[in-house]
Order: structure tokens, then C-alpha cells, then sequence
């Protein structure tokens, strides 16, 4: 079964075709990488699939379900959830409250009980507590838990949203540049993340500029240009893609590419 | 003793503290009643701190909910023969509806456009009171039946001064249940980012209700209280300016900090009481006391306090 | 028809009045993202140091400048030693300092001058204008002609000016606008300045229309922010659309519907606009980005 | 050209530089690594005026600039980049370069534009658009021009390269290569620290708020220390 | 010791047009009676707390007046909202409360310690009747404040109008802030039949209400309520002034009435002393103050005593005491002590008040 299915899809802003006509499936258990310039439409094919933009035409199935039109946290039910290009952090609250707000979806909501603090809910918060120190550990922020998140660095920020997307026990995730602003050593660290996610069988959809990173990990990767299909196929295939080669990768991209094989 | 060292639990202990040693520092009835409408304010910024300083929406409407509440134990009574607590958990339960009514459509707007909407509700609930003249005796208000708890009436300050500071007492404890809940955690997040909410699953509209409803209904208890407690109410109680007191309430108390806006309801009730030494400049020295308060202790008394205090020791 | 035509007649004055105050908030807010509730208390000021120095013996149009001065400068100062200090408080605080800024200046205003209602005399004659059967005051076709001169001043300079859009730029972003060297202070200050000038100016042109004393503050700036809001906030052809609007809803609402609950027209259209156009009739529409 | 010593900074209580020593020739590019939150960017937003020192000294030129505004060292010839791009959303890319010109009385201002509009095509075709809705990258590249239109004579870049398509982060490169022939001044910070020694002329490693190593970029680029710690080789 | 007499007044706020006068008018007196000598051979010592014109604010005040203070007695509360929250704390502790505020439930039903000094509205509307009953005007259209003032005017000329053959074919409403009432008074134009207009309110309003009326060219007698009862007014409506007609006490014509009014001489030298002090024209408002504080310092002499519950009955005992307000002759049943008698018809003629005769 396919895990998510994109049947031409478009979408425009005042007259900029930011995603059109596009079509593609992602399988699951893969890592399924999003490239293409900038401003080819990545992070707003990622705000069509998780639900905060709505597609002017096509269809989006999830499961073979059409999740169209749904509302985000509905989709975060179904097993979507994501982290952000530009950092969507809980700024005024701690590492590990961040990160417990990811289990949101795996708590009671009875508000009553809540109000009432009723032994449940205590319980349920040190259930919870835990699973978010597992994640923090996970990534490497174990030291983090309770430092504010507002003033900890770019690079730890990053892994705080892939920990409290990760809470939401999602069926696919998907990462929108979590490697931006790490140095290649950070970046080795993300790779090696993102490997230990895809081995616990949930699919990564990564949206990445560093070639290195995406070449990588990816077992499949879709090409994007001015909100169109350039390429696909794996790794090996799009970088030998000529198309791909002029309007993405550039000498810098073979370079880099070069040096992480050699 | 781990748990003492909690800010909820510690929290509440010297809440209950202050309200148990208190009657035996105040030399009379006036004290006592500047007290009971600090507790009475107070009430009111609990729940009003959840949805301001907790959840990040802004309402200047809320004492149109805090007039409603007062008119409900008013008005049934005097007019319909409904005993005074059952026109009060009436008058809750039909703020906590309408709340939802309103919520829905207003709570979807941001920021200053969200502050407009309660605005406007809030001046729509004090028009209403104060031109159904029939109903509500209009400008000039109307007086309150007693309120009677199985066949005794209850007056005098000292009844009202226990029972003020139960109530102020249950709510904090609410409040502070709610916030270290999923609840509570959801509502601070929508703060920050409602993108980043929602993708966590956080049904933000359903959140920004809920916190809107108990904010409300708060407020609606508190001017039952209020009602009852002062014997007469006017349509002033559901004014833009008793709203506008209610805000400054929470943020010069601090946002985010229950027990600080319990300190800032002290301070703004009291502070008038003060402040008639300053005779004709009285206004002048009450704005010019906001002004600088909100500039050097921007976070508001309690978290800044609590700041300088770390700072020293650390 | 003619009752129609005096309903809108009404409604236009007073929305012009409302449009001004909105400006006001609009420029501000454009400069610095504070809503300034003090705004009301920049036309009280003009119309009140218009009054005071005409009773001293002052020409009336001098009286006016003069009083237009002093309330820039109150503006000025209401910023360097309020809002400037406060850099990094939040919106909300912002919010709180404003309003005491408002409790502050009426509290000095009722010593200094007095809790009397005052007015002053009409810029050119009280005999009403009559047109299809309905009237209007000539001093009307001042407020209207002020609040039409300034708008399109404003658009001018947000639009073509480079230091118009310096106090757009400071607003969205303080950073980058210190990066470029956007002198930050400065362009609040004189935001700041700017619309108390034109609150005061607002208070001259309608102190004949409307009285003017210490405390007409509260209601205009209840009425000029909501209006801004409803035209869109940061817009200034939204702040006089807004302000126009609130003014004729009232006024139908008073004529047509029930003197009582006038106001409650006006917020309803709100609150209805606001359902269907989040960011008000004519306010930025740009989605969040993430 | 830029001399700094014992620079410190804190954000409320966390103190992210701990007495910094730096110096930047006229007409050099130095290169500026180090790990998340290291202080690069602090180290940057204080020499620009946006961030206050807390203790040590800058000067510009000889002359003392630690408390001066940040207009006043824009005027000097300091334009940064800021990290994370930092565009006047709302504004159209025109005006977001115009405004970069903000201090500039010349006459060249249109020319300049121009120049920026024909480096990327893409700001080119925008240009009437709000920066807001500029992808990353294409906003990257507008922050890019924004501070070139000031004319500066020392250029503060914070990662550049973040977020760039790979051919993008070729032509950024590229063009503060050329810069630096033209003669500019600059002081560029990049996590790419492969990319960013190999243009520059000298390097410094930033650790926890202080520098750990300096040198000859080539000889960091060597270094065992470096190609482990920030090359991942 | 000195005489502790405590006031609570809308200083500042929305009815400071009631409480600015009474404050000042409280205080001149207090300090000319403390100079004469004071009372019994003591000094008064005056208490007074501004309550915006808010009940609540009002009645934590009284309290304060109460317990913290010790006041003998009470002269304040400039609006009925203050009174009616204040009055069960005075009741309660005994203390003879004279209230400055116009509605008639203040006093109906009597309550032992309240006492008040203004006419009712209910008179005010009588009187206004009576002089259009006198006119030939049976048929009127009413433009209220909905402010307290007006709002319980209104309420009192509506249920009064049967009863004196007046018919009210439109009634329109006004807030006390708003600066434009065409719409409403289009609507009373456009009514078939109106033969007057009549505005009960106080504040800006009717000054507005009287511009907007000529504006609109409407023709018929415009009649003013007591709430405007002051040279501000005129000055205020200027030309759009002349005609009006309105219902006050002979404060406002003082130098006009003949010499043998016995009322006469009371009025003018209130007049004097508040307007070479205070640069302002007097109001009846003041005037409210200055009765109360007279009936009560007249009680206080004829009890001899500073104890509460003795005054009281002397205030209740107060006959023929010549106020500003007019003549009162109070009684355990008529805690305001006025009749229509006090009130004088009065029309403004070239910027002056004149006596309708
Ligand atoms: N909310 C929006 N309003 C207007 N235009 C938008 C909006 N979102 C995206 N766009 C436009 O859609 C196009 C695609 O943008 P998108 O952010 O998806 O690119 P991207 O592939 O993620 O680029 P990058 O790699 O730089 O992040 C761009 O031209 C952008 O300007
Ligand atoms: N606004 C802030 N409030 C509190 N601490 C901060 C703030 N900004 C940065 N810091 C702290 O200052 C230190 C230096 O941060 P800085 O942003 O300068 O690092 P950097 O080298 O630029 O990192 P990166 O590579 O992630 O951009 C970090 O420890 C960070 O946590
Ligand atoms: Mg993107
Ligand atoms: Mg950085």
C-alpha cells in the first residue's frame, strides 16, 4: 500500500503557480527526499500534505484515504506531522514542555479532569514527561530538558522540533531542512538521526539543500522545479539527471558530492 | 517537602496562609471590604490570566461577562423568583454559553483584531444592561437580594471575607491544575505558534474556546459575588474601563503568572484607596504609577520580583 | 430620501472624526506595531489648548498652531520617555502603557484646565448648508476636507517617500531597519509626533461640531481603534474607509433602528466584517510563512 | 581596517562572548567557524551595534566605535547580513533595496540597483512583489543585496549560504569571491567552513564564546583539529 | 475633636458635572463656617472621596467614611447609582445621609437616615408640563440622555405625560458621549403632530441637541430639564439657545427676581461667593451641596449634639429653611421637603436667562 498519494495538485498565490500539476506517491518506509531550487515549492507542498494550505485543484490520499480540506491537527491524528524551515519553537516554554506538547494527541482530553486534577491526569503527566526526556535523549538534548527554549541555539532548536514531531508517533515525517545552518559535522549527526527514525519504521519526507545529506540517506528523491516535476528516481539517478545538474545541483553540488564519496 | 518547593503547591500554601492570618491584621470593615473586592478582582484575573497571559488572546470585553454574572443574580431573583444560587449557577452557566456563542466567530481573529471583537461584546453586554431599563433598573443599577445558603442569609464582611477567599482560594487551584495539564501545555503553545500547535495536533479552536469559556465563567462568578456581596450593581460593572482594569489587572500582576495576577488585582484595587492623598492629581498619579510599573517591571511585579530576587542570590 | 440624505450627512461627520483618530493609530501602529490609546487624548489636547489660548487672547488660528505644536510635543515626549524605554516590553504591556499615558494626560488636563465642556466658534459661520432637503454644517465640510487633505498626504509619504517607508520598515522589522541605518528613535519619535499633530488637528475641526473637555478621549479612541481595525490596521485609506463607516452605521443605526442601541450597529458591522475579512476591509493580507 | 579586543556580550544572564580578540584587514576576507552557538552571530550583531557590548572594545578604522548606534556605523561603512535573512516582509523587493540605500544621498543608487537585479534574475522578475513571499532562499539573496546597496566597506555576512540550493550557495560564494577582488572588506560567518576557508584569506574558530585556534585559512583547512571538529572529514 | 462629615462625589468621570461643583461648593462653605467659628465651638472637618461616578467605588468609600473615618454625617453622592449603593451602609450604621442626587427612589420609600436635597425628576416634569398644558401643547417628542440623568427622566415624564394630558409621540435616545444627534431629531421632525421637543439630560448632550435642533430649522418650542441648568449651556448651544425653555431654581435668575422674593437674597449670595472663588459660573448643582450642608449644619445646632441618631431627627425636623433649591419643610414622611413651588419656568432671551411669567 501506498502511504501517501499527491494526484495532480496545484496551487497558486496571486498569480505565482507555486506547486502545479503535480503528482507523485511516497511508499512507505522510505526516506523520500524533496529537492529543487529555491523557491521551487518544497515547503509549500509540505503545507499542502500536513494541512495548512489547501490545494486550488488534486487530490492528496493518506492511506488511500483523501485528506483534503483536513484540518491540521486532524491530519496529526492520522500520523502526519512535521518540523519547519523557518523554527515554530514554544519559545516561552522549556525543551521538555515543547516536546510533551508533541503528545498532545496521546493524552486525555477531558478538561474537566484537568481542572480537577484528578490522579489520572497526574499520572498521565509523568507518563508523558518521561516519553519527552526519551525523545530529548533521543536526539541528543538530554541536558536540554529544562533550559528555556528561547535561549537555546539554532542548531539544538532544530533537534527540539524533530523530537516533538517525533512525539506525535507519527506514521511520516516530514523535515524541512534540518541540516540548514549545521556545520558539516552537525550534519553528520542529523544524517545519523534521520537513519535511526526511518529504522524505527517511520517514513521521512526531507526537504534538504545539503547534497551531502540528502544523497545519503535518501532511497528515493523527487525533484522539484518552479512547482513542477523535474526528476525522480534515486539518488544515482537524479544526480546524473542533466536537468537536475543545471538548475539545482550546480558545480558546488557535484563538488560536494564528489567529496562525500572520495 | 519536594512538593512544597513546587511553585503550585508552595503557591497555594501562602495563598491560604494569607488569606487565614489576614482577618486577624485588619482593624475594621473597610479593610475588610477593600480585601474582599481585591479577592473578588482576583477571581476575575485567575481565569482572565489563563486566556491572556497563559493562552495569548487578548479579550477587553471581559467585564461584560463579570456584569452578566452580577445581573444574573440580580435580576433573577428580583424579577423571576428564582432563589439567589440557583440564579448564580444560572448566570454561570448562561455566560459559559454564551461564550461559546461569541467565542466561535471572534476567537478566530488575531491580536488587536481579536481585542476590537471582545471590545465590541463588551460594550454590546453593557448597552443591553444599562437600556432595559424594565430589567435591569438601567444606569442607575439595582439593588441584590441576600444571598441565602440553606435558609441563612448571608452578611456582614466577615461571612463574605470567608467566602471570597474560598472561592479565590478553589479557583487559583484550578487555574494552576489546568495549566499543568495537557490543557494548560496546548494553551501556551498556541501562544507561540499556532502553526506549530495544530501540526502537534492541538485542536487550536477547540483550545482557544475552552480557555474562553472558563475565563468566563470565572468572571461570571466573581460579579454573582460581587452582586450579593455589595447589594446593589450598576451597568459600570460591565464597562469598557472595569474591563480595561481588568487587563492591566494580569499584566502589571504578570502574564503567565497566576499568583502575580492575584498580586496585580491587590494592587490595582487597593492602589485608588491610596491614592486620594494626591486629591485633584489623584488620575494623574494613577496613570503616571501604570506607566512605570509597566516600563521598569516589564514581565509585571511578581515575575520581575521573583527575577531580581534569582539575580541576587545567584 | 431626505431623511436618508441627513442620516448620511450625520454619519460622514462624525465617521470623519472617527477617521482621523484612526489615522492616528494607523501611524503609529505602522511605525512601531503600539497601539496607542492615548491617541484620544492628542485631540482633547488640541481642542482644549486651542480654547485655553483663545481665552488668554490669542488669535484664533495661531491659538491653533500653537495648539497643534504642544500636542506633537506632548507626542514626542509621550514616546521618548514611555514607549522608548519600554523597548522589548510586550505588545500588551505596550498596550497598558498607553493607556496609562491616556489616564495620565486627563488626569493633568483636568487640573490644568478645567472639567468644563468647551467650544469654540464655528471657522466659518453656523448657517446650515441645504442640500435635497437635508443640512449640513459648514463646519463640517472643514472635518471632511481635513480628514480627505491628510490621507492623502499620508499615502504620499508611506508611498513615495524614503523615509515613509523607513517607519514601515522600522515597524516590521527593527533589526534589519537598525542594519540599514534606520536611525530606530528617531522614526518612532516622529511617528509619534506626527499623529498627535493630527489628533489635535482633528480636535480643532470638530471642537465646534462636537464640545471638547478634558475626558472626550475615552469614547474617540474606543471609536477611532475600532475603526482602524475595521479598515484594515496600517492602511491609512482603511483608517478613513473605517472611520466613515462606523459613522454612518451609527448614524442609520440611530435613525432607523433604535436611538439605543446605535453604538451596537457599528460594532455589529464590525464583528461582521471581521468574520468574513480577518484583517479588516483593507488591511494586509499576507499569509504566515513557515 | 577592524580591530576588536576583549569583546563580551550577554544575553540577560547567559554571557555568549567571553572576551573576544579579532582583527580584519582592509581588503581581506576572513572566515569565521564554529559550532551552534559558539557566538558567531553574536559577535556579529555587536560590531553592528544591534547587540551591546558588556565589555572590551571595537574599533573601526582606529577610531572607537564599542557604543556608537547602529545607524552611526552603517554610515561608517558596516552593513551586515543578518542571520536568518531578515527582510522587510511586507515591503516589495524593490523597496527592501532601496531602503538598504538608506543612508545614501548619490546618484548611483538606481544603478546600483539595477547591478543587483541583473546579479539574480529572480529578484529581477519579483521585484514588485512583498519579500514575504520570497522563498528562503530567494530572500537570502535579497538580504544579500540589501546590504551591498549600502555601499559598504566592511561587510558582515551571517551564513549566507543557509538554506541555499547548492547552485545558489556556488553563485553566493562566487559573488563574495568577486567582492572580495573588487577590494571589499569582509568578515563571513558559514557553517560551510570547507566552502568558507577556501575563499578566504585568513580564519578564526569560535568556541563557546571565545576564539579557540586562528591562522592562515589554509593552514586551518589543514589542521586535524578543525577538519575533524567542523569539516567532517 | 473635631465634626467628621463625610461626602463621596463624582468628582471626575461622566457626571463630574455634578460632583466638580458639589466638591467645590462643599469645600468654600466648609472653610467659611470653620472661620466663623465652626460648629458648637468645633471645627468641621471635611471628608470627601471622588467615585468616577462608579457604585462600587462609591460604596467601598462609604464604608471607608464609616469605619476608618468616624463621620457624624453624610452630605455626597452626586448621582442616584452612587446613593442607592451607598444608602443600606448608612442605614445600617446609623448615620444621617443627605444625598445631592435627583431620583425619587432615594426617598420613596422613606428610609430613616436618607435624606436628599435636589428636586425630583418627576417635578421637574410636572413643572415642564404644566407650562405646555399653559401653552396649548399637548402633543411632544422626547430626546433623553441615557445616562442615569436621563434615563430616569424619561421614565418619570413618560409615566407622568398621561396623567397631565400630554401625549409623547416619538421618544429618541442620545449617549452621554456621542456629539451628534441629527439622526435622532430627524426622526422627531419627520413625526406628524409634535408640538415641542423635549431633551431630558445633562452634560454635553442637550448643548448638542440645541445646536443639531437648528441646524435642522425644526420649529416648535424646545424644552430643556433641569439638568442644564447653568450659564455653561448657553454659552455652549450659543444663538441655537434663544426660546429654550427649562424648569430650575431661582438660582440661575438670582439678580433678576423681584427683591421681595424671599429666596432672594440666599441665592445671589451663593451665587457671588462660588463665582468670585471658583471663576466659574454657578449650576444648581452646587447649589444641592450647599443645601445639604446648611440643613445639616441647622440640625446639628438644633441638636446640640454630635451624636448621629439625634441629628437625624432634627434633619427630619427641618421647617422653613429657605435653600437654594426653594423652600423645605421636611417630615417623617417627606424626606426632600419641596413642592412644585420651587421650581421657576425659565426661557433664554438674548444669551440671558428670563422668568416665564
Ligand atoms: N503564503 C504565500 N504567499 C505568497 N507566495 C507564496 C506563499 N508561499 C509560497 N509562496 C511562493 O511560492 C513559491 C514556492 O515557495 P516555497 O517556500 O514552497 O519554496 P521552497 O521550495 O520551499 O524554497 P526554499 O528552498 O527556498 O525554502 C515561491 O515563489 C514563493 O514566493
Ligand atoms: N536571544 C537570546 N537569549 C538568550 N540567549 C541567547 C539568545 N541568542 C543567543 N543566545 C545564546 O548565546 C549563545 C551564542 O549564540 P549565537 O546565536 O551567537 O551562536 P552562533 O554561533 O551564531 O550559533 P548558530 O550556528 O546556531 O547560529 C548561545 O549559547 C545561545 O544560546
Ligand atoms: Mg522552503
Ligand atoms: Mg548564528
Amino acid at each position: 500500500m501506498t502511504l501517501l498519494r499527491v494526484e495532480e495538485m496545484s496551487i497558486e498565490f496571486g498569480g505565482v503557480h507555486a506547486i502545479e500539476d503535480l503528482s507523485f506517491v511516497i511508499e512507505p518506509g522510505a526516506i523520500h527526499s524533496i529537492i529543487g531550487p529555491n523557491g521551487a515549492g518544497k515547503t509549500t507542498l509540505f503545507n499542502l500534505i500536513t494541512g495548512l494550505y489547501r490545494a486550488s485543484r488534486g487530490r492528496i490520499m493518506f492511506e488511500d484515504r483523501d485528506i483534503g480540506g483536513q484540518p491540521p491537527h486532524r491530519l496529526a491524528r492520522l500520523g502526519l506531522s512535521r518540523t519547519f524551515q523557518n523554527l515554530q519553537i514554544f519559545f516561552r516554554m522549556t525543551a521538555i514542555e515543547n516536546v510533551m506538547v508533541g503528545r498532545h494527541l496521546h493524552e486525555s482530553r477531558n478538561v474537566l479532569a484537568h481542572l480537577l486534577r484528578l490522579p489520572a491526569v497526574v499520572r498521565q503527566n509523568q507518563r508523558t514527561s518521561a516519553k519527552a526526556r526519551e525523545l530529548l535523549d533521543f536526539v541528543g538534548l538530554a541536558d536540554d530538558a529544562d533550559v528555556a527554549a528561547g535561549a537555546m541555539p539554532y542548531g539544538a532548536l532544530k533537534r527540539l522540533e524533530i523530537a516533538r514531531a517525533l512525539a506525535v508517533e507519527p506514521k511520516m515525517l516530514l523535515l524541512d531542512e534540518p541540516a540548514a545552518g549545521c556545520n558539516p559535522v552537525e550534519t553528520q549527526e542529523i544524517d545519523h538521526l534521520i537513519q535511526q527514525i526511518a529504522k524505527t519504521g517511520v517514513t521521512v519526507v526531507l526537504v534538504e539543500h545539503d547534497m551531502r545529506l540528502v544523497m545519503n540517506v535518501s532511497t528515493h528523491i523527487l525533484v522539484l522545479d518552479a512547482g513542477r516535476k523535474l526528476a525522480e528516481g534515486s539518488a544515482a539517478e537524479v544526480r546524473a539527471n542533466p536537468a537536475v545538474i543545471a538548475a539545482y545541483l550546480g558545480a558546488q553540488g557535484q563538488r560536494e558530492l564528489a567529496r562525500a564519496q572520495g | 517537602m519536594a512538593a512544597l518547593r513546587q511553585p503550585r503547591t508552595g503557591g497555594l500554601l501562602v495563598l491560604a496562609a494569607i488569606i487565614a492570618v489576614l482577618p486577624f491584621l485588619l482593624p475594621n470593615a473597610y479593610y475588610f471590604d477593600v480585601v474582599i473586592l481585591v479577592g473578588i478582582n482576583a477571581l476575575v484575573v485567575v481565569g482572565l490570566n489563563l486566556l491572556i497571559g497563559y493562552a495569548g488572546q487578548i479579550s477587553l470585553g471581559h467585564a461584560g461577562f463579570f456584569g452578566l454574572g452580577a445581573y444574573a443574580s440580580a435580576v433573577l431573583p428580583a424579577r423571576f423568583d428564582i432563589p439567589p444560587l440557583a440564579a448564580l449557577v444560572l448566570g454561570a452557566i448562561g455566560v459559559g454559553l454564551l461564550a461559546v456563542v461569541i467565542g466561535r466567530p471572534i476567537l478566530r481573529l488575531k491580536g488587536h483584531y481579536l481585542a476590537v471583537a471582545t471590545l465590541g461584546m463588551g460594550l454590546l453586554i453593557f448597552m443591553l444592561l444599562s437600556n432595559e431599563q424594565d430589567l435591569t433598573g438601567g444606569p442607575d443599577g439595582m439593588a441584590v437580594q441576600r444571598l441565602t445558603i440553606l435558609g441563612y442569609k448571608l452578611h456582614g464582611v466577615h461571612t463574605w471575607y470567608w467566602i471570597v477567599g474560598g472561592a479565590l482560594l478553589t479557583g487559583t487551584w484550578l487555574a494552576l491544575n489546568l495549566i499543568d495539564s495537557p490543557t494548560g501545555r496546548a494553551l501556551r503553545a498556541l501562544h507561540d505558534s499556532e502553526i506549530a500547535a495544530q501540526v502537534n495536533g492541538v485542536d487550536v479552536v477547540r483550545h482557544k474556546l475552552t480557555v474562553f469559556v472558563i475565563s468566563a465563567v470565572f468572571a461570571s462568578l466573581a460579579g454573582s459575588l460581587s452582586a450579593h456581596y455589595s447589594g446593589f450593581i450598576t451597568p459600570n460593572s460591565a464597562g469598557f474601563l472595569h474591563s480595561i482594569e481588568l487587563v492591566t489587572m494580569v499584566v502589571l500582576g504578570g502574564m503567565g503568572s497566576t499568583f502575580g495576577g492575584i498580586v496585580g488585582a491587590a494592587v490595582l484595587t487597593a492602589l485608588p484607596q491610596f491614592l486620594t492623598v494626591f486629591h485633584e492629581y489623584e488620575h494623574a498619579a494613577l496613570g503616571l504609577i501604570m506607566m512605570v510599573c509597566m516600563i521598569y517591571l516589564r514581565d509585571g511585579l511578581l515575575p520581575s520580583l521573583r527575577q531580581r530576587l534569582h539575580w541576587r542570590r545567584s | 430620501m431626505s431623511e436618508f440624505l441627513q442620516f448620511l450627512f450625520s454619519g460622514i461627520t462624525i465617521g470623519a472624526v472617527y477617521a482621523m483618530v484612526a489615522l492616528g493609530f494607523t501611524i503609529i501602529y505602522s511605525a512601531s506595531d503600539v497601539i496607542n490609546f492615548a491617541q484620544g487624548e492628542f485631540v482633547m489636547l488640541g481642542g482644549m489648548c486651542t480654547v485655553f489660548l483663545a481665552a488668554a487672547g490669542v488669535p484664533l488660528p495661531i491659538a491653533a498652531l500653537l495648539a497643534i505644536v504642544i500636542t506633537a510635543g506632548v507626542g514626542a515626549a509621550l514616546c521618548k520617555l514611555a514607549i522608548e524605554q519600554a523597548r522589548g516590553a510586550s505588545v500588551v504591556a505596550l498596550i497598558i502603557i498607553t493607556i496609562g499615558a491616556s489616564v495620565f494626560l486627563r488626569g493633568i488636563a483636568q487640573v490644568v484646565f478645567d472639567k468644563q465642556l468647551h467650544r469654540l466658534p464655528a471657522f466659518s459661520g453656523e448657517q446650515p448648508i441645504l442640500i435635497g432637503g437635508a443640512t449640513l454644517l459648514p463646519q463640517s465640510l472643514w472635518v471632511l476636507g481635513g480628514a480627505g487633505v491628510i490621507v492623502i498626504a499620508l499615502h504620499r509619504f508611506f508611498r513615495r517617500t524614503l523615509f515613509g517607508k523607513a517607519i514601515l520598515a522600522a515597524a516590521q522589522n527593527r533589526q534589519a531597519a537598525r542594519l540599514v541605518g534606520i536611525n530606530i528613535n528617531l522614526v518612532m519619535l516622529s511617528s509619534f509626533a506626527l499623529s498627535a499633530a493630527i489628533g489635535a488637528l482633528a480636535g480643532i475641526l470638530v471642537t465646534p461640531i462636537t464640545l471638547t473637555s478634558y475626558d472626550v478621549g475615552t469614547m474617540l479612541a474606543l471609536k477611532g481603534f475600532a475603526a482602524a481595525m475595521l479598515g484594515g490596521m496600517g492602511n491609512p485609506v482603511g483608517a478613513i474607509v473605517g472611520g466613515l463607516l462606523v459613522g454612518v452605521a451609527e448614524a442609520m443605526g440611530a435613525g432607523y433602528i433604535s436611538s439605543d442601541y446605535k453604538d451596537a450597529a457599528a460594532f455589529l458591522i464590525i464583528l461582521a466584517v471581521l468574520s468574513f475579512l480577518p484583517q479588516g476591509l483593507l488591511g494586509a493580507r499576507i499569509r504566515e510563512r513557515v | 581596517m577592524l580591530r576588536v579586543e576583549g569583546l563580551t556580550s550577554h544575553y540577560a544572564r547567559v554571557q555568549a562572548l567571553k572576551g573576544v580578540d579579532l582583527e580584519v584587514g582592509a581588503g581581506e576576507l576572513v572566515a569565521l567557524v564554529g559550532g551552534n552557538g559558539a557566538g558567531k552571530t553574536t559577535l556579529l550583531r555587536t560590531l553592528s551595534g544591534v547587540q551591546p557590548a558588556s565589555g572590551g572594545k571595537v574599533y573601526f578604522d582606529d577610531t572607537e566605535i564599542t557604543r556608537q548606534a547602529p545607524h552611526k556605523r552603517v554610515r561608517l561603512g558596516i552593513a551586515q547580513v543578518p542571520e536568518g535573512r531578515q527582510v522587510f516582509g511586507h515591503l516589495s523587493v524593490q523597496d527592501n533595496l532601496r531602503l538598504g540605500a538608506y543612508l545614501r544621498r548619490d546618484k548611483d543608487i538606481q544603478d546600483d540597483m539595477d547591478r543587483m537585479f541583473a546579479m539574480f534574475d529572480i529578484l529581477s522578475k519579483k521585484r514588485y512583489l512583498p519579500a514575504g513571499s520570497l522563498s528562503g532562499g530567494q530572500q537570502q539573496m535579497l538580504a544579500l543585496c540589501r546590504a551591498l546597496m549600502a555601499r559598504p566597506r566592511l561587510l558582515l555576512l551571517d551564513e549566507p549560504s543557509m538554506g541555499l540550493a547548492p547552485v545558489l550557495v556556488d553563485q553566493i560564494l562566487d559573488a563574495v569571491a568577486t567582492l572580495k577582488k573588487q577590494g571589499m572588506t569582509i568578515l563571513l560567518v558559514e557553517q560551510n567552513a570547507y566552502a568558507a576557508l577556501s575563499i578566504a584569506d585568513r580564519g578564526y574558530v569560535l568556541e563557546t564564546g571565545q576564539v579557540a585556534l586562528s591562522g592562515p585559512a589554509n593552514h586551518l583547512l589543514n589542521d586535524e583539529q578543525v577538519k575533524k571538529a567542523y569539516l567532517g572529514i | 475633636a473635631d465634626i467628621k462629615i463625610g461626602s463621596v462625589l463624582a468628582v471626575t468621570g461622566r457626571a463630574s458635572f455634578l460632583g466638580d461643583p458639589e466638591d467645590k461648593t462643599l469645600r468654600m462653605y466648609v472653610e467659611r463656617i470653620n472661620a466663623a467659628g465652626g460648629l458648637l465651638g468645633q471645627k468641621i472637618e471635611l471628608v470627601v472621596y471622588d467615585s468616577a461616578g462608579d457604585a462600587a467605588k462609591a460604596r467601598t468609600f462609604a464604608t471607608r467614611l464609616i469605619e476608618e473615618d468616624g463621620i457624624i454625617a453624610m452630605v455626597g453622592g452626586s448621582s442616584t447609582g452612587e446613593t442607592m449603593a451607598m444608602i443600606p451602609l448608612f442605614e445600617e450604621a446609623k448615620i444621617p445621609f443627605i444625598s445631592l442626587a435627583g431620583g425619587i427612589v432615594i426617598i420613596e420609600p422613606v428610609k430613616p437616615y436618607t435624606f436628599k436635597t435636589p428636586h425630583t425628576d418627576r417635578m421637574a416634569c410636572q413643572k415642564i408640563y404644566g407650562d405646555m398644558t399653559a401653552r396649548g401643547i399637548s402633543k411632544i417628542g422626547l430626546i433623553s440622555g441615557s445616562g442615569g440623568f436621563g434615563k430616569s427622566m424619561r421614565k418619570q415624564c413618560l409615566s407622568a405625560a398621561k396623567a397631565n394630558g400630554i401625549e409623547v409621540l416619538a421618544d429618541e435616545t442620545y449617549g452621554p458621549k456621542d456629539n451628534d444627534m441629527t439622526p435622532q431629531l430627524t426622526n422627531i421632525r419627520n413625526t406628524a403632530g409634535v408640538q415641542a421637543v423635549l431633551n431630558p439630560g445633562f452634560g454635553q448632550g442637550p448643548a448638542i441637541v440645541t445646536a443639531n435642533f437648528k441646524q435642522l430649522s425644526i420649529d416648535v418650542p424646545l424644552y430643556q430639564s433641569h439638568g442644564v441648568a447653568s450659564r455653561k449651556y448657553i454659552e455652549l448651544a450659543g444663538d441655537a439657545s434663544e426660546g429654550v425653555r427649562l424648569p430650575a431654581s431661582a438660582l440661575l435668575v438670582a439678580e433678576n427676581l423681584p427683591d421681595d422674593d424671599p429666596q432672594k437674597s440666599i441665592v445671589v449670595n451663593y451665587k457671588k461667593a462660588y463665582e468670585a472663588k471658583w471663576n466659574e459660573p454657578v449650576s444648581t448643582f452646587g447649589g444641592h451641596a450647599y443645601d445639604g450642608l446648611f440643613i445639616l449644619a441647622e440640625a446639628i445646632k438644633r441638636a446640640n449634639s454630635l451624636e448621629p441618631g439625634k441629628i437625624r431627627d432634627e434633619i427630619e425636623n427641618t421647617k422653613g429653611f429657605m435653600g437654594t433649591a426653594g423652600l423645605v419643610n421636611m417630615s417623617a414622611s417627606d424626606h426632600l421637603g419641596l413642592d412644585l413651588t420651587a421650581f421657576r419656568m425659565l426661557e433664554i432671551a438674548k444669551g440671558e436667562w428670563t422668568l416665564v411669567k
